[in-house]
């Protein structure tokens, strides 16, 4: 844990400091925990369904639900969201069909992305949530260019991109931030340091230990906010929010917080780093800790709890059950979508798939990342 | 109808299409005061202001990125890459982004832009002002990829490429962006892309050509005429998709199949069109399909005028054909 | 001789190359204490220490733009890129610097180094853990580059790889990293770079395929052996510089040629494969040389395995060269 | 010109404050002093050549002499130098051959890269000044790479690597500095900040005023200095050579200064600045500053002067003349190099070029840019 400060709003009793709270409404307050939990659900049964070889592949996201759903909750819904693949929270947030995203998992029909991606690479335009690319860091500079053309349309939206501790080394992130400050771009690009980059730590990626200071070399804010806390990541966040959309231009907010499982289901962190570390973190849980803030303002209870968490199984299972229903998509749908319309060559090697006979190769092969 | 250069065409076509769709928007590395090295983007800046025409920081990547979040928005960006040496910063967004958005989005998202580049040699510009990568471009699925060879052309085709849904790469060559002045259509002036056009009419042999190349191809068969050979020439204006009826026609009809291009000849495109050539049309073939293209060596600077093919190449290639 | 997966055999290499020259440095991401997420520089950091097999920060534009700086100052840089799909960032230090350094210092300053890189479908890797870029790098002047289709020759071609004097991308089928075992030779082995193999004799046709597909077309030819086709499988091994004599004098003497690749079919090497014998040995074909490639589409998760060529479709491209 | 301090040594009389004179030798001061006109000369020189069709292309370096002159002095022989197109003093400060310069020019045998690249495109080996490359930014990571490589053997060697404002913005300046950064690898960044990448200004270029805030952003630090002011240069990157060959890491520095000439041959600058900039920023010419301060210390005469100008312009001219005479590289040269031998494709492409009938096309085209 590094040594700098940063804003934390909720202390380890659940108590803020006065001036402090956002003071948002009760139902707000538990819809917000709701989605929490349904992202923490949502990761384990996920993880299950992966071992079980019901899926192929997942990323988690357990230990920055604070740092990815507070920040998307200072939004409008109308503003435009460019993820990475560890924000699951935010479709959740935004009321996405929960089958939507399962689909995804499975690639099957059901799949608005057509069985074209891995696992959790959503695009859900419906909700303003971009198309998640594998490449680290691309939508950093898409984000940039969205609110570009939004400041020069005159229009008053807000871009808001999320990127590891990892993607900071990427060229996108330098020339989205430098594009950004140039045009005072109404952006917020949130770097979640989750300390890792698979089995890369911070100090073996970057010269400096905190990531919100590179903002400096782009002549714009940067801001350090406890990540496990969702009230100081919403407030830090809130306020980036309202600059970008008076027109004073962008901010890098850095969410300090650990990812606390593999980096996907193919990794295995016991191999490149220790348990202690992982134990210390364990105690600032995100949920735990705005468990006790809810439970100090009277808006949480073992009934609620169990409520909140009976719900999201139930919510979830059910549409897994859906979903294994359905089937993958038709050969067909491989050629299409490369362009508005099918050009002939595409055309003919489709014609050319379809009309083969006898067995196809089976699936083969299991994903090592 | 007014006599324009390559570049003019290019420059109206902009214009025309700026005054009639205000989500178009050119930007990139000195295109705005200066109006770009070429003038492209002349008086750009001037009409339709710095919202509409701007300078950006000296980073394809984020030329390109940008561009990417422009279009998702729903803006028609249409970058410039200085140079098509120039490119690769940008190559990850190109061909991770720009060009999968469709598919791998089920649909959803789209990046209609219009990359333009000056692209290939004839401009004394040595190793890095003088490539042609159009074969790393027609390799990538999701990417249109169009050359015009003339005014005419480079205006209707751009026109076509700025209101195509798709993002497509349009490479100008900047050896004939001066050298050739033609009669331009005024106003609308819209050229399919995926129709190819038969430049010279011939009955002995197919040469297939584009961007500068036909120029050259068509002094060579000025060439073979001499020697009692009657030459057609194909330009495709559009690499991908590509007109294959038309080459397929016209190759049947010859007997006889040259194909030029500056690139190096290692997979370039006229790889492809000699495979598919090879693959649909192989049994009404009298000779082999010979390429005439730039050599397997980085671009050099004194000797360019080797380096490119010209005319006595192409020549010899069309020769070639008929020694079986 | 020890049993060795392809993966092992690559591990094995760089053990003895670092082993044997202390110029011989590794890194990318996660290839120290993880040893790359497929393990091929697993035990690298603990027998060679930090300085020689690290870590680096997520970028792969830093990773090859800091090895042509190594390679420069005279070390013997071997730099993974996780997967191939993430090699775009360093598009612009691989075909502009590492590719040209050579040509344009006159010969004076030299990048050796081997770009390591597993490619290709197989392990349900999706639109971005799966692709075939090989063509873009034959495409390019100044660079090598091999692909090895068996264990022995991940290993002896490595070897060769890194004793080059110039820059080499090693692309590794991942399909096959542990699917194939076999003896491997002990120590000291090299396989030249620009000798291609007869993978499997015979007469009617000659089939030419790299990498992963090697082993999709001998299932083919089984299925073609039981349909009364003798065919002959060719495997490259360097795509650049290719080994043209061993390629042609099979077409010559089978009269069919079939090219396999699971890039996309446009402007894939296939073409170049298939160009060159249409340029060179036409006069010998009994039919058209034809294709099996991937399709022109980005690459899917849920259905690769339709995506990539396998026997059903490699077995019917054989038998179009038969419907002349 | 900016509000932002940076260090300056010599005041506009030629005087240097107690304390802050490098107290170079007699003898290296005028050394100095002769490189820099030399390169003055040279600039002049070349771009008459290239009006009158001799040569092709050029790109002046004048403005800038100091920048660069001051810097490559701090470093020692053996320390190697990654540059842009516009150090052409350093070959010069290095004793380089004048022939080779010129040869390269006109792309003629006797040029070292045998005509592959365009004026100013120096590669030198023998005095460790790497291949320019065109693109921009691209040495830069190559500089951090070598660097690398000599803290891995443990030489004592320091790379400095030279790069514009607009290169900034490249992606190779934020992987290089980081590389540098995060392996301590003893490099100097050599911004030369002259205000404009052709016709775009720093303002468009960045969010910030300075250059060298950025470095904050890799936890390295980031100087500023005077760049038309050759000992003010001399110091501060003295100072960052020897912190680099102790092994405390990279530095950047940026040189202020002007590009007072069109950015090359074929660039006219009225087009997008004023003036009035341009004679604000003759005033603070580096080599007349330089003569002014070795005047103070009576190092400087007009006899010394026309000494240095007349051999500069005797040497200039003789070689000229002596490449003038000699040929364009022979056309087999265009396939050598490629690899290191030459693979049967290329033999076969070279023989079918050589066997061609005919006179090849004439030369053709003129550069923009
Ligand atoms: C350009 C690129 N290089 C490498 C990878 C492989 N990879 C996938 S995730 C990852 C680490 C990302 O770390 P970070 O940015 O911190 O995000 P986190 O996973 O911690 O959320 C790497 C190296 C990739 N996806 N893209
Ligand atoms: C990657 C790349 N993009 C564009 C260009 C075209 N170009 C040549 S010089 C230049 C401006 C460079 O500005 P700066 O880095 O400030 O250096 P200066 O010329 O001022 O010394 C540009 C855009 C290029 N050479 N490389
Ligand atoms: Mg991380
Ligand atoms: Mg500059």
């Amino acid at each position: 844990m590094t040594a700098t400060k940063y804003l934390s709003v909720i202390d380890k009793d659940g108590k803020v400091a006065k001036g402090k709270d956002p003071n948002l409404d009760a139902e707000e307050l538990r819809r917000l925990y709701r989605v929490m939990v349904t992202t923490r659900v949502m990761d384990e049964r996920a993880l299950v369904l992966q071992r079980q070889g019901r899926i192929g592949f997942y990323v988690p996201a357990t230990g920055q639900e604070a740092s990815h759903i507070g920040s998307a909750y200072a939004l409008r819904d109308s503003d435009w969201i460019f993820p990475s693949y560890r924000q699951p929270g935010i479709p959740l947030l935004r009321g996405a069909k929960i089958d939507h995203l399962i689909a995804e998992w499975y690639g099957y029909e059901g799949d608005i992305c057509k069985g074209r991606q891995m696992p959790v690479h959503y695009s859900l335009r419906s909700i303003h949530f971009v198309s998640v690319s594998s490449p680290i860091g691309t939508q950093i500079s898409h984000a940039a260019g969205c609110a570009m053309a939004m400041r020069m349309r005159k229009h008053d939206g807000v871009a808001m991109t999320y990127f590891g501790d990892g993607a900071t080394s990427s060229n996108d992130f330098h020339s989205g931030l430098n594009f950004a400050a140039v045009y005072r771009a109404p952006v917020v690009f949130v770097c979640e340091n989750n300390h890792w980059a698979i089995s890369v730590p911070v100090s073996a990626q970057s010269g400096t230990e905190e990531m919100a200071v590179k903002a400096e070399a782009y002549g714009m804010p940067g801001v350090r906010v406890d990540g496990n806390d969702v009230l100081a990541v919403y407030r830090v966040c809130k306020e980036a929010v309202e600059r970008a959309r008076r027109g004073e231009g962008p901010t890098l907010v850095e969410t300090v917080t650990f990812r606390m499982g593999p980096h996907s289901s193919s990794d295995d962190p016991s191999k490149y780093r220790d348990a202690a570390t992982v134990e210390q973190w364990k105690r600032r849980d995100p949920i735990q800790r705005f468990q006790r803030y809810l439970q100090q303002r009277r808006l949480w209870n073992e009934a609620f709890e169990k409520e909140c968490q009976e719900s999201a199984r139930a919510t979830i299972n059910e549409a897994i059950k859906r979903v294994e229903a359905t089937n993958k998509p038709a050969p067909r749908t491989m050629f299409e979508d490369v362009y508005m319309t099918m050009p002939p060559h595409l055309q003919e090697q489709m014609q050319d798939l379809l009309s083969l006979e006898g067995p196809a190769a089976a699936d083969e092969g299991a994903f090592p990342l | 109808m007014t006599v324009m250069t390559l570049i003019q065409a290019v420059n109206d076509a902009l214009k025309h299409e700026m005054r009639r769709d205000d989500r178009v928007v050119v930007f990139g590395e000195d295109v705005g005061v200066k109006g770009g090295v070429f003038l492209a983007t002349e008086g750009l800046q001037a009409e339709f202001g710095k919202d509409r025409c701007f300078d950006t920081p000296l980073s394809e990547c984020g030329i390109i990125g940008t561009a990417v979040g422009m279009a998702l928005y729903g803006l028609r960006p249409i970058p410039e890459i200085q140079f098509l040496d120039f490119i690769y910063p940008a190559f990850d967004q190109i061909v991770s982004e720009a060009a999968k958005m469709r598919y791998r989005s089920g649909g959803e998202y789209t990046c209609p832009m219009v990359i333009r580049s000056p692209y290939g040699g004839g401009i004394k510009g040595g190793h890095y002002h003088s490539q042609s990568a159009e074969a790393y471009f027609c390799h990538t699925p999701g990417l249109k990829v169009v050359i015009p060879s003339t005014p005419a052309d480079a205006k209707g085709l751009l026109i076509a490429s700025i209101r195509d849904e798709d993002p497509v790469m349009f490479l100008e060559p900047k050896r004939i962006y001066r050298t050739l002045k033609q009669e331009v259509p005024e106003g609308e002036h819209v050229v399919p892309i995926g129709k190819g056009r038969i430049v010279r009419e011939g009955k002995d042999a197919t040469v297939i050509a584009y961007g500068a190349m036909v120029g050259i191809c068509e002094q060579a068969a000025e060439l073979a005429a001499k020697e009692g050979r009657s030459v057609e020439i194909v330009d495709p204006r559009t690499l991908v998709p590509l007109d294959e009826p038309l080459i397929l026609d016209s190759v049947r009809k010859t007997g006889r199949c040259v194909v030029v291009y500056e690139a190096p000849r290692t997979c370039g495109y006229g790889a492809e069109l000699a495979a598919i050539v090879a693959e649909k049309a192989i049994e009404y073939l009298e000779g082999p399909i010979v390429r005439v293209a730039g050599f397997d060596t980085p671009f050099p600077y004194t000797l360019d005028n080797l380096y490119m093919p010209d005319a006595r190449r192409v020549l010899r290639g069309i020769q070639k054909t008929f020694q079986w």
